[in-house]
C-alpha cells in the first residue's frame, strides 16, 4: 500500500462511515470520490440526530417544559460550536441557514433591501469572479437586474488562478460588495484573500467569502480572513443536508434588513407593524432546521475530534499524489492549478474527447463514484472551452489506494472508448 | 448500457454535418453540457434528411446517429411513430424488455433500452429526439408541443 | 379508562415513538400536548433517515454514480409522495422548501418580483386575517413596505370565528393575493375556505393558504380547495425538521419569477445572464434538504398507513372530550371556538388570573408539555386582551388519559397559585 | 422554582403602581408578553423610588416587587453592585449557590436562584431589572448601555 507522509490513519476513520462499507454492481467496493458534492455522514453525527429525535424533540425557544428547553440548549448548543469552530468573535454571528446558497442570497437581499452605505442600487456595483458556483453568480444576477446595479467579476489565468491584475479597475469606489470563493470546488483554487479584502477595504466595499468548499477541509478563522460575511453548507463537512451557515459582523448583522419575515425573528408584531428581534434570530425566520443545526454541531466536534489541521495535511498529501499520478495518464488535461500548492482536494480534468459523462459512467461501473458535469460553474468550462470536467475530490476517508483505483479506472475508460 | 452498437454510432457516426434543411434548432442539457444543432428539411411530409452536429457523451451523439438512419426517407406518421416508441421505451426505467415488433420498427435503436435504467442519461438519449420534434414542428409550421 | 368512539388503537400507535417513553423529573412519564408547535417522530421515519445516510447519501440530480442515482430517486420519489398526499394534479407542483415559513415569504417574494398581472405594487391591496401565524402576517408587512402595496385583514368574532362580514370590502379588485390560515394555531378555528376562494376569484386575486396545522390533521386536497397555492410544513406532520413545502398551481409557477438563486435552480449560467429550469426546480436553488424531504415521504406513508381521515375522527373525539373537561374547570376561558366543531385539535385557554408561564411551569413539572405565550399569533392576544394563552393540542398519539393528566395539572396549577 | 418568598411577592407585591419619577421605560418581554412600566426617581445618586406596573408571570411579578425591596434607598453604586450579582446568579444556569455575602447582598432575591436553571424564565427574572438599569441610564442622561 502506498505511504505518503502526512496521512491520517483511514483505517479507523473509515469505521465511522458506514456507507464506506457499501458494496456496488455484485461486488464492487464502493470508491466515494464525490466528496466536493457532499461528503458521508459518520455514525458519531447519526447518533446524535436519533438521539436528538428519540429524546429531546420540541419545537426551540418558545417552550417552558423540558423537551422545548432541551431542543433550544441543543439547538443553541450548536450555534456556540459552529462560532468556536470558525472563531467568530461572537455566537450571535452565527446564523443557521438551509444551505450555503440560501446564505448567498441572504446576504444579496439584504444588500438590496439595505439603507446607505449598504444599498446596492443602479450608481453601484458588485463584484464577483468566473469562477463561482452558479449560487454565488445567481444571486447577484438577480440583485443586479432588480437594482439597476453593475455586475463585474475577476476573470481567470490559463493555469486557473484568479486573474488579479486589474484588481483597481474591478473594484473601484462604486464597489458596494465583493464576493468571492475560498476554494473553488471545480478548480480545486484557493484564493488570495488578503489582497482582495484590502483592495476591497480601500474603497469600503463589504467582502462576502464563499467558504463551502473551505469549512470542510481547512481551519476557518473568520477574524483572520478579515471578511465581513462568510458563508458555509454542512452536507459537505460531515453534517446533514439541511444546513448552512451565515456568519456576520455583528455590527452589520444589526444595521442590515431583515430578509425571511416570520414566527422566531420578530420581536413584536401587531397587525400594523413588527419590531425585528436581535441577530442571528432576526435572520431565522420560522422553524429553523433544529435537528440539522445539531447534527451539524456533532460534525463540528467529529471534525474537532482528528483536527483540521491534520485534515488540510491529509487532503494535501493525498491531492499531490493525485497529481501526480493523474498527470501521467495519457490525454488527461487537468483543468485547475496542476500543482498541490494553493489549492483544495477537488480535481477536475478532462481525458481527450471522451465525454466525462461516458467517464463517469465507466468509472461507476468498476464501484467509483466521481462527479461529471459543469458542476455548478458553468463559466469556468466556457472559460476553458470545455463541455464539463471530470471531478475527483477527497475527504479525510480518503486513501491512496482509491486514488490508485482512480487511475486504474481511468485507463479501463480509455481502453474501453479508445 | 454501453452496448457495441451505440459504441459503434458513437465512434462512426451516420449523417453528421449541417446541411440545408427547412428549421434548425439548437438544444442543450443543462446538466451535462451536451448540445446539439439540428436541421430538418422535408420534402412534403417525407423526411428528406436530418443533418446535426453536436458535442456530447457517447449516448447523445450515438442517439442521433441512430435517429439519422431511422428516420431519413420515412414518412411523418412513421417517423412519429419511431419517435413515440423510442420515448416510452427511454422512459421505461429498464421495464420494457423490446419485443419482436419493437425491434423491427426501432431497429438500432433499441440497443438503448439498458440506458432507460439511468435516469440521468435518458435525457443525453433522447436530446436529438426532441430536437428533431421541435425542428419538424417548426418546419411544418405546427406550434410548439415540447 | 375513558372510552370514546373513534379513537385510533393509541396504545399500538404509541409504540412507533420512541419520545412517548421518556420519563421527566424523577419518574413523571411525558405527557406531550404541544403537537401544534412540533410534533414527535416515529420509528419509520427515524429509520429511513438513518438508511438514507448509511446507504444512499449523496447530492442529487447531477450525479451518474449509483449513490447520486439512489438519492435523486429517493429524493424525488419523496415529491412524488407528497404529491399524492395534497391530491397535487402534477407532482411538478411540488417545491420542497425549508419550512412552511420560507413556503410563505416565496410567494411573497415572487409577487413582489412578478410581471403583471401578478405583480404587488403601490396600486395593489394584500389581504390576510387577524388569526395569522406570525410567519403569514411579517412577510406581507415587508412586501407592503417595500411595494408600497396595501395590507388589509379580516378581523376575527368573539367566538374566534373570522368575520366575513365585510368581506366585499376588504377583497376588492385591487386585491392581488389573499393569503389565510386553513386552521389556526392558536384559536384551532378552521376557516371556510369556499367563500373566502369564491371571492378571491370574483375579483382575480390569487390565493394562499397556510395549512401548516391542516396537513398533519386531515386529509388535504389542494384541487378541491381550490387555492393557488398551499403551504406546509414537515416538522408538524410527524416529519424532520428542515423541511416545508409549497405546492402551487403549474401555470403559475411557470409564470412567476425564482426567489433563491444558484444551483439546482437553474438551465444554464452565463456571467451575462442566466436561464431558470422549470418548477419545482425553479424555487429550490443550491442542495436541497434531501434527507428532510425523503424523511417527510416516509412520513406521509406513515400517516397513510394510519389514514387521514380516522385521524382527523381520532382527533375530533379528543377535542371534543378536552373541551368538555377544560370547561369544568373554575375560572376556565378558552380562546377560540368553544366546540369541536370546525376546529382542530389545539386548545388555547387562560386560566384566571394566573400566567400562562406560570401554568405551564407547573405543567411541566408533572410531566405535562403543553405552549404557553402568544404562539407566534400576536395579533389573536391583542384582539381578545390578553397577554398569552396556554395551549394543549393534540395529535394521532394522544389520548383521553392524557387529556384527564392535563385536567388533574391544572386543578394542581390553582391550587398552587390560589 | 417556586420558592415561598417568590410566591408572596407576587401575591403581595411591593410599591407597585407607577409613582412621580425622572424618567419612565417600557420592556417587554416578547416571547411571553412579560410588560413592565418602570420609573426612577432619583435624589443626586441616591434612588429615592422605583415605582412600576406590569402584568405578567409570577417570575417577572416577584422580581419587580423584590427590586423595589432591594433598591428604594441605596445609593447608585450599591444599587449597581446589586444588580450585577442578581445578573451572574441568574445567568449561572444553576450552578452558583449563594453564600452568606450573597445572601446579604441580595436578600429576598437569592429565592430566584433555582430559576437560573430554566433559561426560558431567566429573561422573566431580569425584566424589571433591565428596566431599571436603562431608565436610570435615561434619568442620569447617561448613554444606554443595555
Ligand atoms: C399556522 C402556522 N403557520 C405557519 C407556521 C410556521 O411553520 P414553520 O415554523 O415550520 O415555518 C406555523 C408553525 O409554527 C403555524 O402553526
Ligand atoms: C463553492 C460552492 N459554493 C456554494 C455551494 C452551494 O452549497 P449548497 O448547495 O449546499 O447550497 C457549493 C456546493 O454545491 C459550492 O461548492
Amino acid at each position: 500500500m502506498t505511504q505518503l507522509p502526512g496521512l491520517l490513519d483511514t483505517e479507523a476513520i473509515r469505521k465511522d462511515f458506514p456507507i464506506l462499507d457499501r458494496v456496488l454492481h455484485d461486488g464492487k467496493k464502493l470508491v466515494y470520490l464525490d466528496n466536493a458534492a457532499t461528503s458521508q455522514t459518520p455514525r458519531q453525527v447519526l447518533d446524535v440526530l436519533s438521539e436528538y429525535y428519540e429524546q429531546h424533540n420540541a419545537n426551540v425557544h418558545r417552550g417552558v417544559h423540558v423537551l422545548a428547553e432541551e431542543a433550544t440548549e441543543l439547538y443553541e448548543g450548536a450555534r456556540d460550536k459552529v462560532a468556536a469552530f470558525i472563531n467568530a468573535p461572537s455566537r450571535d454571528e452565527v446564523i443557521f441557514t438551509k444551505n450555503a446558497s440560501e446564505s448567498l442570497n441572504l446576504v444579496a437581499n439584504m444588500l438590496g433591501w439595505a439603507d446607505e452605505p449598504y444599498r446596492v442600487d443602479s450608481d453601484t456595483e458588485i463584484v464577483i469572479t468566473e469562477m463561482e458556483h452558479h449560487s454565488n453568480i445567481v444571486p447577484w444576477q438577480l440583485l443586479a437586474q432588480r437594482t439597476g446595479a453593475k455586475l463585474k467579476w475577476f476573470g481567470l489565468t490559463d493555469d486557473g488562478r484568479l486573474d488579479l491584475s486589474r484588481i483597481d479597475e474591478i473594484i473601484t469606489p462604486k464597489t458596494k460588495i465583493v464576493s468571492f470563493v475560498l476554494v473553488s470546488n471545480i478548480l480545486g483554487t484557493l484564493n488570495p484573500v488578503e489582497e482582495i479584502v484590502r483592495r476591497a477595504q480601500e474603497v469600503g466595499a463589504l467582502v462576502l467569502i464563499d467558504a463551502s468548499q473551505a469549512a470542510p477541509h481547512m481551519a476557518l478563522d473568520v477574524q483572520a480572513l478579515q471578511a465581513d460575511f462568510v458563508a458555509f453548507t454542512g452536507h459537505k463537512m460531515c453534517g446533514p443536508t439541511g444546513i448552512g451557515v451565515l456568519w456576520g459582523r455583528a455590527g452589520l448583522l444589526e444595521d442590515l434588513p431583515p430578509f425571511l419575515g416570520g414566527g422566531e425573528m420578530i420581536e413584536t408584531v401587531s397587525m400594523h407593524s413588527s419590531t425585528y428581534a436581535p441577530a442571528p434570530h432576526k435572520f431565522e425566520a420560522g422553524t429553523p432546521p433544529i435537528a440539522q443545526a445539531v447534527g451539524l454541531g456533532a460534525a463540528v466536534d467529529y471534525l474537532n475530534s482528528i483536527g483540521m489541521d491534520k485534515i488540510a495535511a491529509h487532503e494535501h498529501a493525498l491531492t499531490e499524489y493525485a497529481i501526480q499520478r493523474l498527470q501521467k495518464v495519457p490525454d488527461l488535461r487537468i483543468i485547475g492549478p496542476a500543482t498541490a500548492e494553493d489549492r483544495g482536494a477537488a480535481i477536475s480534468f478532462t481525458l481527450g474527447d471522451i465525454h466525462p459523462h461516458d467517464v463517469g459512467q465507466v468509472l461507476d461501473e468498476q464501484g467509483i463514484a466521481v462527479r461529471v458535469g459543469h458542476h455548478c460553474a458553468r463559466p469556468v468550462c466556457l472559460r476553458y472551452g470545455i463541455p464539463a470536467t471530470t471531478r475527483a475530490s477527497f475527504y479525510l476517508y480518503s486513501t491512496p489506494a482509491e486514488v490508485d483505483a482512480l487511475v486504474d479506472g481511468l485507463e479501463h475508460v480509455r481502453n474501453f472508448f479508445g | 448500457m454501453y452496448q457495441d452498437v451505440i459504441l459503434d454510432h458513437y465512434k462512426h457516426p451516420h449523417g453528421r454535418g449541417l446541411r440545408d434543411g427547412d428549421a434548425e434548432v439548437h438544444h442543450v442539457n443543462p446538466t451535462c453540457g451536451d448540445e446539439i444543432t439540428l436541421r430538418v428539411k422535408y420534402d412534403g411530409t417525407r423526411i428528406a434528411d436530418v443533418s446535426y452536429e453536436g458535442q456530447g457523451c457517447s449516448i447523445s451523439q450515438a442517439s442521433a446517429s441512430v435517429l439519422n438512419d431511422l428516420l431519413v426517407g420515412k414518412d411523418l406518421d412513421e417517423a412519429r411513430k419511431i419517435q413515440g416508441t423510442f420515448l416510452e421505451l427511454m422512459q421505461s426505467k429498464g421495464r420494457i424488455e423490446p419485443d419482436d415488433a419493437m425491434e423491427d420498427l426501432l431497429e438500432d435503436a433499441v440497443a438503448f433500452a439498458g440506458v432507460s435504467k439511468y435516469p440521468a442519461r435518458v435525457k443525453c438519449a433522447l436530446l436529438s429526439w426532441m430536437a428533431w420534434k421541435d425542428a419538424t414542428a417548426q418546419a411544418l409550421g405546427e406550434e410548439k408541443t415540447a
